[in-house]
């Protein structure tokens, strides 16, 4: 019996080694797999580098895990917001290497690593700094420059049910990369709300097929969501919304 | 203060999407014109964290944190809606399937280059999330600001000095005092606001303006 | 308010001209959207090329368009089937031009047309006479070939259900190149077993957004499904499968 | 007739593929392994046009027209299974995420080229299907063949003479005398079947094995 399923999450990240490139899923806080950075952070595998859309927010999660010193170099495409405090003090301080990736390149660069493709050419950069120092071409009229795959050692990504073959559902925008990053690492490590049955989720909508995926562990669910519906009064904490408006 | 303010001009750019439209408005001011969107007519948002059919804010107690916008605030879901991952977002944006994407700027150049992302200020972290790809990408890039810096410089150059975000992407410019089309022979300008003149607008922007 | 569904199939295939490029959906029979190429056969648009994975099975649909003498060039995958005598026929008599694409380098070809990606290689057919006279590179210690994008006019497909701004799910291994397709044309034009009102698809399972189509049509819903469920006893013409092994 | 029947053979092969393995089976002779993967272990099988977790043929009065494998055969899907697009089920393939592909041959050469795609006779339709991608994409490709053609000439050779389906890509080949690791020497005979001996297999193949 094929069971990607582990008791805990002291499980779902063993084995990570030093130096490692981890690609963490989540868009700012939705989708990012706040329990598995807890865990890694934990575990303690250092010298990491990391691959995320942004570079942690407040100081729980990815903030956590740079707070922790953990973290040698950042890929990102919006390492700055308005609660990357910890992101910032490092980066200033010359404790941190930064790599910045437009968003759409990060993306279909860590499909293609997925998907197999050697390199591709976009035209998202065409002429900036960003691009400088990468090859280009025009095709048919149109300037594009070459771009590389992103792969990972492993990638943590956070889903909303799964099932023991690693089969994955998300929820709403907290998709993001997710199913990308899954396809592009060498091991994939899920957080779910829930482990369902075998066959209970339906093939037509899953968005991660297992092949994908090599562990899951269920986490407490998202306090939002009750019996699959949208409950609300909380926000990504837990803590309850204040209702002034 | 003459020509229109934020939300005057939010109202502009929002009557002159067509029905129909798959629009993206960037993060900043131009997230105003979801709330001018004519009542009645369809116009679909996107939203390039992963979906298409993006409503209004939620009611303060149904914030879903899952459900947000690519400036991170929450949002809803309209009947008709799609998710989908980053790859296929963008994908759906560098494929010229958007037909408009309205962004903020530092600053346009005459042949429509934009800079919108970094200031190039020393010590500045810099972050480019989506910019790049929209500027790149959608079928119309139209830039909302305004004509001036706080410090009066003119946001309308004929180069930029700002680090680019796209070349030749933008192909009109909607400010507080004029609408300007990017055309091969530089600025046009496609409507004044309020009392401006051309001669005001040529002299605020040190451009040749048509 | 946006409607992009069209009354009949007729209305649906409205205004493709000659000699454009035109997408067929499907995997032999399997999602070949038979309707509209019937009604594309009735419009009359000829000199086509056609992009498809196959280049016809029996002789219906696309079989159809070959023997009325519509097409003047196939790029396909597979068009060699026990059951292509329309195509075969074609091809021997010099009578119609043939492009061999590996299908999974056709499938991403038409992916990175609706992706905006000018180019991409791609490890599939270096070394072949597949690859002759096309760019090659070494990446990372491996071969690879450049590939262009293929774009289309019209892509003609077929789906289970759909809404009037166009969303779409499929059905099974019906859903084969439909989703590529779809994002790869100018005017997508797409026939359904059922138009469902606005919001009853589940967002979560949309596989095509809206934004990929240009006109929806219902046809004759598949015999084989009944009030969404399989009940089987027919087979893909409708005809009761025997039943006697 | 010494060595396996092909049912043997298909039994052989399906031997070899541990639990858990995503597995694709070619076209024509390799899908018979399906048939023998035992039971009671979970094997997921992978057609490429749209499945993970292909499951075996309906009953008779239960064909689906929508739900077939790669060689438009009718099939069923297992729980647990999942039905994608081409461009993502081919990026699957050429990602290296499948760990066994098995397919059928004209031509193995003593490096790993495989030929099983066109005979170059002149006047054939060529139809390559999805034969390169799996020959490239695969982390383990295996051959499942006879040793010999009908004409009695050896389907292991030092080079291919058929136009190529890849490059260096078959790691093994299971024939019905002998099962073959391809290696940086050539091909090493990993198992005889029946009676069959070195020295036979060297004198049909015309090779130096080892």
């Amino acid at each position: 019996m094929i069971d990607k399923t582990v008791a805990g999450v002291p499980d779902a990240v063993v084995g990570i080694r030093d130096g490692s490139t981890i690609m963490i899923g989540g868009f700012g806080r939705a989708g990012q797999p706040v329990e598995l950075i807890d865990a890694l952070i934990e575990q303690g595998a250092t010298d990491l580098t990391i691959v995320s859309n942004n570079a942690g927010n407040g100081d729980r999660g990815l903030a956590a895990l740079l707070a922790a010193g953990r973290v040698r170099r950042m890929v990102c495409s919006f390492p700055r917001q308005h609660d990357s405090w910890v992101f910032d003090g490092l980066y200033r301080a010359g404790r941190i290497e930064l790599e910045i990736v437009p968003q759409g390149n990060l993306a279909e660069r860590i499909r293609a690593a997925g998907a197999g493709i050697g390199a591709f050419f976009s035209p998202t950069g065409v002429g900036t700094e960003l691009a400088a120092g990468k090859e280009e071409r025009v095709i048919d009229g149109r300037r594009y420059v070459l771009e590389y795959p992103i792969r990972a050692d492993v990638a943590l990504i956070s889903a909303y049910r799964g099932d023991r073959w690693g089969n994955l559902v998300y929820r709403e925008t907290a998709r993001n990369f997710g199913p990308v990053m899954a396809s592009a690492a060498v091991t994939t490590v899920v957080q779910v709300d829930e482990v369902v049955e075998l066959g209970s989720l339906d093939p037509e909508c899953v968005v991660t097929p297992g092949i994908f995926v090599d562990r899951v562990v269920a986490v407490t669910p998202r306090r939002w969501v009750r019996d699959g519906a949208f409950v609300g009064g909380v926000d990504i904490d837990g803590e309850p919304l204040a209702v002034t408006s | 203060m003459t020509g229109l303010g934020r939300a005057e001009l939010a109202q502009r750019i929002a009557r002159d999407i067509p029905e129909g439209s798959y629009v993206n408005l960037g993060i900043g001011a131009p997230t105003l014109v979801a709330n001018h969107l004519p009542a009645g007519l369809e116009i679909i948002l996107h939203t390039e964290n992963g979906l298409l059919g993006m409503g209004p804010a939620p009611e303060p107690g149904l914030v879903d944190p899952d459900l947000i916008n690519a400036g991170k605030q929450p949002v809803t879901a309209l009947p008709g809606a799609a998710y989908f991952h980053h790859a296929d977002s963008f994908g759906m944006m560098r494929g010229g399937h958007l037909d408009v994407c309205v962004l903020g700027a530092f600053q346009v150049s005459s042949s429509g280059d934009l800079a919108n992302w970094s200031t190039g200020a020393p010590g500045a972290i810099p972050a480019v999330g989506g910019a790049m790809d929209l500027a790149s990408g959608a079928k119309n890039v139209w830039v909302m600001t305004d004509l001036l810096t706080r410090d009066g410089a003119s946001k309308l150059v004929a180069e930029c000095s700002y680090p680019l975000t796209g070349v030749g992407c933008v192909s009109r410019v909607y400010t507080d005092r004029a609408i300007f089309d990017v055309t091969p022979d530089g600025f046009r300008v496609r409507e004044l606001f309020g009392d401006t003149t051309l001669g005001e607008l040529e002299r605020l922007t040190a451009l040749d303006l048509t």
